[in-house]
């Protein structure tokens, strides 16, 4: 029965959808983005179990890099608007309007 | 000799040799002579046509951008060679007449002679071109040059009149661009050779669409009633001479396109439109003088009767008889030479008082006799006297229009009377009466001023008297026209027996 | 019918003066070019060229009118071809013939004389060079409005004499009344004019020419209904140039010009192109019977407005402008009736040419005399000081209440007598205008030479120089013996039956009709009544208020109150309206166009908000209106 | 499974303008750790700017060379005709770009300190520079060209990503404006790694429902699977968010005014410019050839997107007062315009015209907008750029030269015939209105006309208005931007008046069409 794993992956990306809205704290916000590509690679997962391939399995690793290296980046990013903000909060930044 | 493209690289040389020179003095001058030498070499090739030979003479064809169909092709027949000897006979009056305008500002007064030059060459582009898409590119790129020309070196509301002539038009030649367009799908020939696309649609209801892209962009570009009000504006924020450039060669750039694309290529949608394109004349007509009645700004009031006499042109070319629309070429012409007068004239006014409302003037007849008889006679152009070429032209318009569409023949006559309200109205305000105080010490035209208006009322008066070269140059082209839109003049109710004929 | 049939043909190539006939346009064209472009250096000679020239047209006119009669009646229908003027519509060219030749003779004869009469009277203005020229202008355009071989170059010669009108009633333009009449004459021929033109244009649709000799020849086979369009709109046109209801407001106006203008354009010559029109359309007026009759009804009542209007003004010109008003009426209503009435119409065309000009001259001389006063109350027993002036004054009134044996009383009876003849009531109004005319000329005559003298202290009046007083003496001279000759023996109905045709049975010249008698018995009873009134009574230095008919007349028939309140006043709301719907519909739509996408654009930006969860939000809803929108259009 | 796993066969000489450019990130990368800190411009920039030329003649070689019509790297990697002549573009404008970049005063000193604090003077003063971001430029442009060429969407979320990360880092750079510069990183990591998770969640789902991510399988199962059509339309408009987020699409648009204000200027140009013709080729890739078989779906919603995008794009930009914000919002008017192109499809002639026609306008556009990026840079006052469009005011006469070549990149934005801008716009919308996208077209002119509203109103301040006192002055260009400028200027003219060399190329690169 996959498709309760794509029910998951489903649910868990709606979530990190709704994180990323609902959440004020960046790293929070990025947490849940982290959360969607995850819910991405359930998804690939259960799909490469009902087509019978390994191509999903494969998608999932390259994801997890590519993840990882968004880790990296983000947490640069947002370590130095931490740094120079005093503030955490994504609502802060929004010098940049209309 | 490839003489249209040589009066262009002419211009277009001129006009780069003209930001090369140091001195705006000597700039002047060397753009005088280039445009003196356009002229010359105008009338060089106006001499050679022959108007019973071939449609179009002096024919260059390349291609340009063979991946769109596209050609570099320029010719003119009759009507073309006419609106061309036009612009290059108004454009070193102008330069004549705009020595010190460009000044005011400190401006570059280069660059304005400058953008003379490549507005030359693109009005003789856009009346020269055989290929439609060609003719669109002039037609577009030649706003620009009179943008910066109104927006860098016109009044007071100079930004405001110049964005909404340059929005304005460009709206309508967007328009035009999705029916270019869609005109080379619909064809399919591949090539946007005006010869080739003539007769191409066959469908009328594409041609309905197709003939609203194309005159929507020509009656803003003219303008047609209810098309017009940037032109007031723009003409005037427009230092004088733009304004006559604008007024006299390019806004008949709209007209000459119903002429030569409305009709031809739509020839069935064109006949379709006609009682509308003919009641927008005609409510032009009436409507321009009635507000030109009511300005209180000259330049203002000399634009709204352009408006009135563009419907004339309207009114003549969808008139489709051989008088109309050969009348109504001839407007073109006239109406460059009329309208540039007063327009001038209005402007060495103007430059002298620093005001453009006529209740600051009157009695200026007292002080600058010369000035007021020269405007006089400009506003007497304008109203159609008999004598004066624009008579002539108005007088075919309406003969030709009351052949086929008695009404609007007879209400757009009504126009004669208002002309003579608006313009002997101005002329009393301004002229006559006892001479206000602060016009006394107003000086007489000088030897520049007068060798600028002394041309064009020589022009006036000479094809007002004798028009024929004129006609037997415009007569076969519109003929040709009205023959392939497939349109035959109306007989006579009760025919005269000529005898020996 | 053919109306025309027994108007002989154009027989075109002439030689000698009728070959060089342009040269009478030609003459004063160059004089008025070259005063015009001469600047301050002509203006020593200036007033001299200008006489010269008119003169010059003169010898080439009377030239070619005894060439002219040199030819057998057939053929003194001569055209000069000039040249092609409008391929396709109009080959320009002279037609001289007896009825133009007529008008050439009158309107240099004349014109030179008045020419000469300006130099002295204009002699102090320092624009006298400019005043010559727009004079020369003037006769060129005339000649060229009569002598014109189709409806083009008539209408060119038309708007000629419109604007030389227009320029010399505003002479005196630093004036505003002057500037502001000059205008209204323009304006108001030009409603005239519109008329004309859609006539010209529905000739033109109708026949396909212009030319006299084509429209003429053709006219027969046209529908009367067409013919009688044709008429109507020519007769408007008539009604513009001629001062005739309902466009005669102009006129009284035009007399803020110099005297010399009112004397040539505004009585003697281009008033009258109107009735040059209809007797040169003869052929299409006598196939269109409406349109005859509404131009005798025309003629009639204007020539009774316009002697009313003559009863009542205390200004000489004025006055005298009324009268021509009225003698025009009586020109017009002669040229309504056809054949008949044409010679007549001529004939009092050009007698009345001869005496009114010198009335006017007349009256300009008294003026010159009395520095420029031209309110009748303050004259008053000039007869003494101002012999000359006086004596030809006098022929020219005795002229035209037709005093027996003087050119008016030839050539109006005659009018009256064949209106008589064609409708009774017509001729009868006819009478009446005539018995009026005896007593507003008695009035002007008793208030200006009889009676006390009132002038103002500062005037001193004298009789003018002899460059003045010699025109009035050869003019009066015409007034005197011209009508007498013209009409006794029917010498120039038979001069002009080639050009216009005639009545089958030529009139016998009879001065005991009853008509006639009662005609004259009352002009006799106005000369009484105005010498009851103005010669033996006190005159008054202010005008008594009058009765309400006497305000009507002074008013001018309230026709500038019409005007004002039927054209002018909505005409004022109608520009007002239209300028205020023109910047606030039209260009208000545009710019609220404008004015909209901007402000939604200030509108819609705030929804970019800065916050960067409200970007992720659009994208989640995009991403949501994307996939539904999928799902939507892959499900149809 | 026979359990020998085959060597993959990859085509490295097609692959080799990717490779050099990648291979000189990474030198760089080892650069800065090796090298001593004052040598390590001095081999950045040559290194940059060869490794481009490089991969530029490489990518010219092979188009020589023949185009080949497989796709390569076992399918992986496409390269054909479009993409060939996308690279070569990509190339171009990276490497002027690049020649910005170098320009001096852009760059922040040290991130990581905080702005005005010691450490920043400190840093400042000891002349440090983030000579980083010249490798970080170069992984960008890497994936920019790995990114239109992906044949498959594993691919191309790499490419997407190795695309992405850098220009995130690059745009909280910027010396000037600190604070905004960050925030503008901030944004664009944010919003782009969400948008990326829909990219990839798009990808599983189209795995799922093909069984496959390669994307000619895709189309492939188009017809052939039944049954699971609602995997499909939300895998490709999830897919399609991805898409769409990186080319501006309204309503995905709304990063772009925010992050193009606070970068540094010369990133900008080259996201503005660069991303945006990668991301419309990897656009047309995925859904002409994955999604190809589908156009009667996904077309009529492209339609909204394109006239939500260009009214969106060409209203919100008149009332704008900043001069980058201001260009932002022109590209995402363009990009509505050239999704105008996107649904032009039809017969194969039809989607070579379609196609030529975007790529010309790519070309066009992305030259004209680092010209007046680096115009941008130049024109400064006491804080840096001067940004504020009244500040502009009256530029015209203290550099009449600089704003005649700014007002003439502003007209070819407006599409003035006789600039480039005109042609490209009528490459597209021919091929629109012969694909029957008239009503679309119209829309477009419309948009264009307001969209010529504000670049007329720059213009008009440029030179209709009289320059405030303490207006800004403009810096003498380094060599490298005037260069730029030049270029830019040089290539606008002549592809306005003589564009036919170019239009013949990208004909023939669309010829072939995307390879499957």
């Amino acid at each position: 029965m996959t498709t309760h794993y794509l029910v998951l992956s489903a649910l868990l990306f709606a979530i990190g959808g709704v994180g990323v809205l609902v959440r004020r704290n960046a790293i929070v916000v990025f947490m849940c983005v982290e959360l969607m590509l995850n819910a991405c690679n359930l998804a690939f997962v259960t799909f490469a179990r009902q087509n019978g391939n390994l191509d999903g399995q494969v998608i999932a690793f390259f994801v997890m890099i590519v993840a990882a290296a968004e880790v990296v980046i983000g947490l640069a990013i947002i370590v130095t608007i931490f740094r120079t903000r005093r503030s955490a909060s994504v609502d802060d930044a929004s010098l940049l309007k209309h | 000799m490839p003489w249209l493209s040589t009066l262009m690289g002419v211009s277009v040389l001129g006009a780069l040799g003209v930001t090369l020179v140091r001195n705006d003095k000597l700039a002047k001058q060397f753009t005088l002579v280039v445009s003196l030498i356009v002229l010359a070499l105008t009338v060089g090739m106006a001499v050679q046509f022959s108007p019973n030979g071939d449609k179009f003479q002096f024919v260059e064809t390349y291609d340009w951008i063979p991946s769109f169909g596209v050609h570099y092709g320029v010719a003119v027949d009759g009507i073309a060679l006419v609106l061309i000897l036009l612009s290059v006979i108004l454009v070193p009056i102008v330069v004549l007449a705009s020595w010190h305008d460009a000044e005011a500002g400190k401006r570059s007064v280069r660059t304005y002679f400058s953008l003379i030059l490549v507005l030359e060459a693109m009005m003789i582009g856009v009346f020269a071109a055989t290929d439609v898409f060609l003719f669109y590119v002039f037609f577009e790129a030649m706003l620009i040059p009179m943008y910066f020309m109104i927006g860098s070196y016109g009044g007071a509301q100079r930004s405001y009149a110049a964005v909404k002539f340059l929005l304005y038009s460009l709206f309508g030649g967007l328009l035009m661009l999705v029916a270019v367009i869609a005109l080379y799908s619909i064809a399919g020939k591949g090539t946007f050779m005006f010869s080739d696309l003539v007769g191409t649609v066959q469908d009328v209801t594409t041609q309905k669409w197709l003939f609203l892209g194309f005159f929507v962009a020509f009656a803003i570009k003219a303008p047609l009633w209810p098309f017009h009000t940037w032109l007031p504006d723009a003409a005037a924020q427009a230092p004088a001479g733009a304004a006559v450039l604008l007024v006299g060669v390019l806004d008949k750039v709209g007209t000459y396109g119903m002429l030569r694309f409305c009709l031809e290529l739509f020839p069935d949608a064109a006949k379709f439109f006609t009682p509308l394109v003919i009641a927008l004349s005609v409510v032009g007509i009436v409507y321009g003088a009635i507000v030109a009645i009511g300005q209180t700004d000259m330049k203002r009031l000399i634009a709204y009767t352009s408006v009135s006499h563009f419907g004339f042109i309207a009114l003549g070319v969808f008139a489709m008889t051989t008088d109309a629309g050969a009348g109504a070429t001839l407007y073109m012409v006239n109406h460059g030479f009329s309208t540039g007068a007063l327009f001038l004239i209005a402007g060495f006014l103007i430059h002298r008082r620093g005001s453009q409302f006529i209740a600051d003037y009157g009695g200026v007849q007292k002080v600058a006799p010369v000035l007021a008889g020269t405007f006089l006679v400009a506003g007497l152009s304008s109203l159609s006297l008999p004598g004066l070429s624009t008579f002539v032209s108005e007088f075919m318009v309406l003969t030709g229009t009351y052949q086929r569409y008695m009404v609007p023949a007879i209400i757009a006559a009504t126009g004669v009377i208002l002309a003579a309200i608006y313009i002997l109205w101005m002329y009393q305000r301004t002229m006559n009466g006892p001479t206000a105080e602060s016009v006394k010490g107003l000086r007489d035209l000088n030897a520049r001023e007068k060798f600028v208006v002394a041309p064009l009322i020589a022009l006036l008066l000479i094809f007002g008297f004798y028009p024929k070269p004129l006609l037997d140059v415009i007569h076969p082209a519109v003929k040709d026209t009205l023959s392939s839109v497939g349109v035959s003049d109306p007989a006579p109710a009760v025919p005269v027996a000529k005898e020996g004929q | 019918m053919e109306p025309a049939s027994h108007v002989a043909s154009i027989i075109a190539h002439s030689g000698g003066a009728i070959g060089v006939a342009w040269l009478m346009i030609a003459f004063p064209l160059i004089g008025a070019a070259a005063l015009l472009l001469g600047g301050r250096a002509s203006d020593k000679y200036g007033h001299l060229l200008g006489v010269l020239m008119a003169v010059a047209s003169f010898v080439v006119a009377a030239l070619a009118f005894f060439q002219v009669l040199g030819f057998q009646p057939g053929e003194r229908r001569r055209g000069v071809p000039l040249y092609d003027f409008i391929p396709g519509i109009a080959k320009v060219g002279l037609l001289v013939d007896p009825l133009s030749i007529s008008f050439c003779l009158l309107i240099t004869f004349v014109g030179s004389l008045i020419h000469i009469y300006s130099i002295g009277y204009m002699s102090h203005d320092p624009a006298r060079r400019r005043f010559f020229a727009y004079l020369n202008l003037f006769v060129a355009a005339m000649l060229l409005l009569v002598l014109a071989d189709n409806y083009v170059g008539l209408f060119v010669g038309w708007e000629g004499v419109g604007l030389a009108s227009y320029l010399l009633i505003g002479f005196w333009q630093h004036k505003p009344s002057a500037a502001t009449a000059a205008k209204k004459a323009f304006i108001v021929n030009r409603v005239g004019d519109f008329g004309l033109l859609i006539g010209i244009f529905t000739i033109f649709a109708t026949f396909h020419s212009l030319a006299f000799a084509d429209v003429f020849s053709a006219a027969g086979g046209a529908s009367s209904g067409t013919l009688t369009a044709i008429g109507l709109l020519l007769l408007v046109g008539a009604c513009g140039k001629s001062a005739q209801l309902p466009l005669q407001s102009w006129l009284l106006d035009a007399m803020e010009g110099p005297t010399p203008v009112s004397a040539l354009i505004h009585a003697a010559t281009m008033v009258t192109a109107g009735v040059y029109l209809i007797v040169r359309s003869g052929p299409i007026f006598q196939g269109a019977e409406a349109a005859q009759l509404v131009v005798t009804i025309v003629g009639v009542a204007t020539l009774l407005a316009g002697a009313i209007i003559g009863t009542a003004k205390d200004d000489i010109k004025k006055a005298l402008a009324g009268s021509t008003m009225s003698q025009i009426g009586y020109m017009v209503l002669a040229a309504g009736i056809g054949p008949a009435g044409y010679a007549f119409a001529i004939a009092h065309l050009i007698t009345h040419g001869f005496f009114k000009a010198d009335l006017f001259l007349g009256a300009g001389s008294v003026m010159h005399g009395m520095n420029d006063e031209v309110n009748m109350r303050k004259y008053g027993g000039l007869r003494k000081v101002m012999p000359i002036t006086f004596v030809t004054f006098l022929i020219g009134y005795l002229a035209i209440i037709g005093f027996p044996l003087l050119s008016g009383y030839f050539t109006k009876d005659g009018i009256i007598e064949v209106a008589m003849e064609h409708n009774a009531i017509l001729g009868w109004l006819a009478v009446l205008g005539a018995g009026i005319t005896g007593f507003y000329m008695s009035r002007l005559v008793f208030m200006t030479f009889f009676g006390a003298r009132r002038w103002e202290p500062t005037a001193h009046p004298h009789e003018s120089p002899a460059v003045m007083t010699w025109p009035l003496i050869i003019l009066s001279i015409g007034a005197l013996g011209l009508g007498a000759f013209l009409i006794i023996g029917n010498r120039f109905m038979t001069f002009l039956a080639p050009a216009v045709g005639a009545p089958e049975e030529l009139p016998s010249f009879n001065p005991f009709t009853a008509t006639g008698l009662v005609t004259l018995a009352l002009v006799a009873i106005g000369v009484a009544f105005a010498w009851f009134r103005y010669g033996a009574a006190e005159v008054p230095a202010v005008a008594p208020r009058g009765s309400f008919l006497t305000t009507f007349a002074r008013r001018d028939l309230y026709g500038d109150a019409l005007n004002e309140a039927l054209f002018m006043r909505p005409g004022q709301w109608l520009t007002r309206l239209a300028v205020f719907f023109d910047n606030r519909g039209i260009d208000g739509l545009v710019n609220g166009l404008a004015a909209f996408i901007g402000g939604s654009s200030g509108r819609m930006r705030r929804i970019q908000t800065g916050f960067v969860r409200s970007y992720a939000l659009s994208i989640f809803v995009g991403a949501a209106l994307l996939a539904g929108a999928w799902l939507v259009v892959g499900n149809l | 499974m026979n359990g020998t796993i085959q060597a993959p066969t990859i085509e490295y000489a097609l692959l080799a303008p990717m490779l050099v450019v990648f291979g000189a990130a990474i030198v760089g990368v080892l650069v800065e750790a090796f090298a001593p800190r004052y040598l390590r411009s001095a081999i950045h920039l040559p290194l940059t700017l060869l490794s481009l030329a490089g991969a530029f003649a490489l990518t010219v070689w092979q188009a020589l060379k023949g185009v080949p019509t497989k796709p390569a790297a076992m399918g992986a990697v496409a390269v054909d005709g479009p993409a060939l002549f996308i690279w070569g573009t990509i190339l171009v404008l990276a490497f002027v770009s690049v020649m910005l970049i170098n320009d001096e005063g852009h760059f922040v000193a040290a991130a990581a300190a905080v702005p005005g604090s010691a450490e920043e003077e400190q840093a400042l003063y000891s002349g440090a520079a983030h000579t980083e971001i010249y490798p970080l430029v170069l992984f960008a442009v890497g994936g920019m060209l790995l990114f239109p060429a992906s044949n498959d969407l594993l691919v191309a979320f790499v490419a997407l990503e190795v695309m992405s990360l850098p220009l995130y880092l690059l745009c909280g750079l910027a010396r000037r404006r600190r604070l905004l510069s960050q925030e503008a990183a901030v944004k664009y990591f944010l919003l782009g790694a969400f948008s990326s998770a829909f990219f990839l969640y798009g990808t599983a789902l189209l795995y799922g429902y093909a069984g496959s991510i390669d994307l000619a399988r895709i189309n492939a199962a188009l017809g052939t699977v039944g049954g699971q059509d609602t995997l499909l339309y939300l895998g490709a408009g999830m897919l399609g968010v991805g898409l769409l987020f990186k080319i501006g699409a309204a309503p995905f648009q709304a990063w772009k005014p925010d992050v193009y204000q606070g970068s540094p200027t010369p990133i900008t140009a080259l996201m503005a410019s660069g991303t945006l013709v990668a991301a419309f080729g990897a656009l047309l890739r995925v859904f002409w050839v994955g999604l190809g078989g589908l156009d009667w779906d996904w077309s009529p919603v492209l339609w909204g997107v394109a006239i939500l995008t260009m009214v969106v794009g060409a209203v919100l930009a008149i009332t704008q007062t900043d001069i980058k914000r201001m260009l932002a919002y022109s590209s995402i008017a363009h990009g509505g315009f050239l999704l105008v192109g996107v649904v032009a499809t039809g017969t194969a002639a039809q989607n070579t015209s379609a196609l030529s026609g975007i790529l010309f306008y790519l070309v066009a556009y992305g030259v004209t907008t680092v010209g007046a990026f680096a115009v941008v840079t130049m024109v400064r006052d006491a804080g840096g750029e001067a940004w504020h469009l009244s500040r502009w005011a009256g530029l015209g006469k203290r550099s009449p030269l600089l704003a005649a070549v700014f007002a003439f990149f502003l007209l070819a934005f407006a599409g003035i015939p006789l600039t480039s801008g005109f042609f490209g716009k009528y490459a597209v919308f021919q091929a629109a209105v012969s694909g029957g996208a008239t009503p679309l077209v119209i829309v477009g002119v419309v948009a264009s006309a307001v969209a010529a509203f504000f670049y007329v109103r720059i213009i008009v301040l440029m030179f209709f208005s009289d320059p405030a006192a303490d207006g800004p002055s403009v810096v003498l260009p380094s060599r490298g931007t005037a260069a730029v400028v030049g270029f830019a200027a040089l290539a606008t003219v002549v592809l306005g008046v003589y564009p036919e060399p170019v239009l013949h190329l990208a004909h023939s690169a669309a010829q072939s069409l995307f390879v499957r």
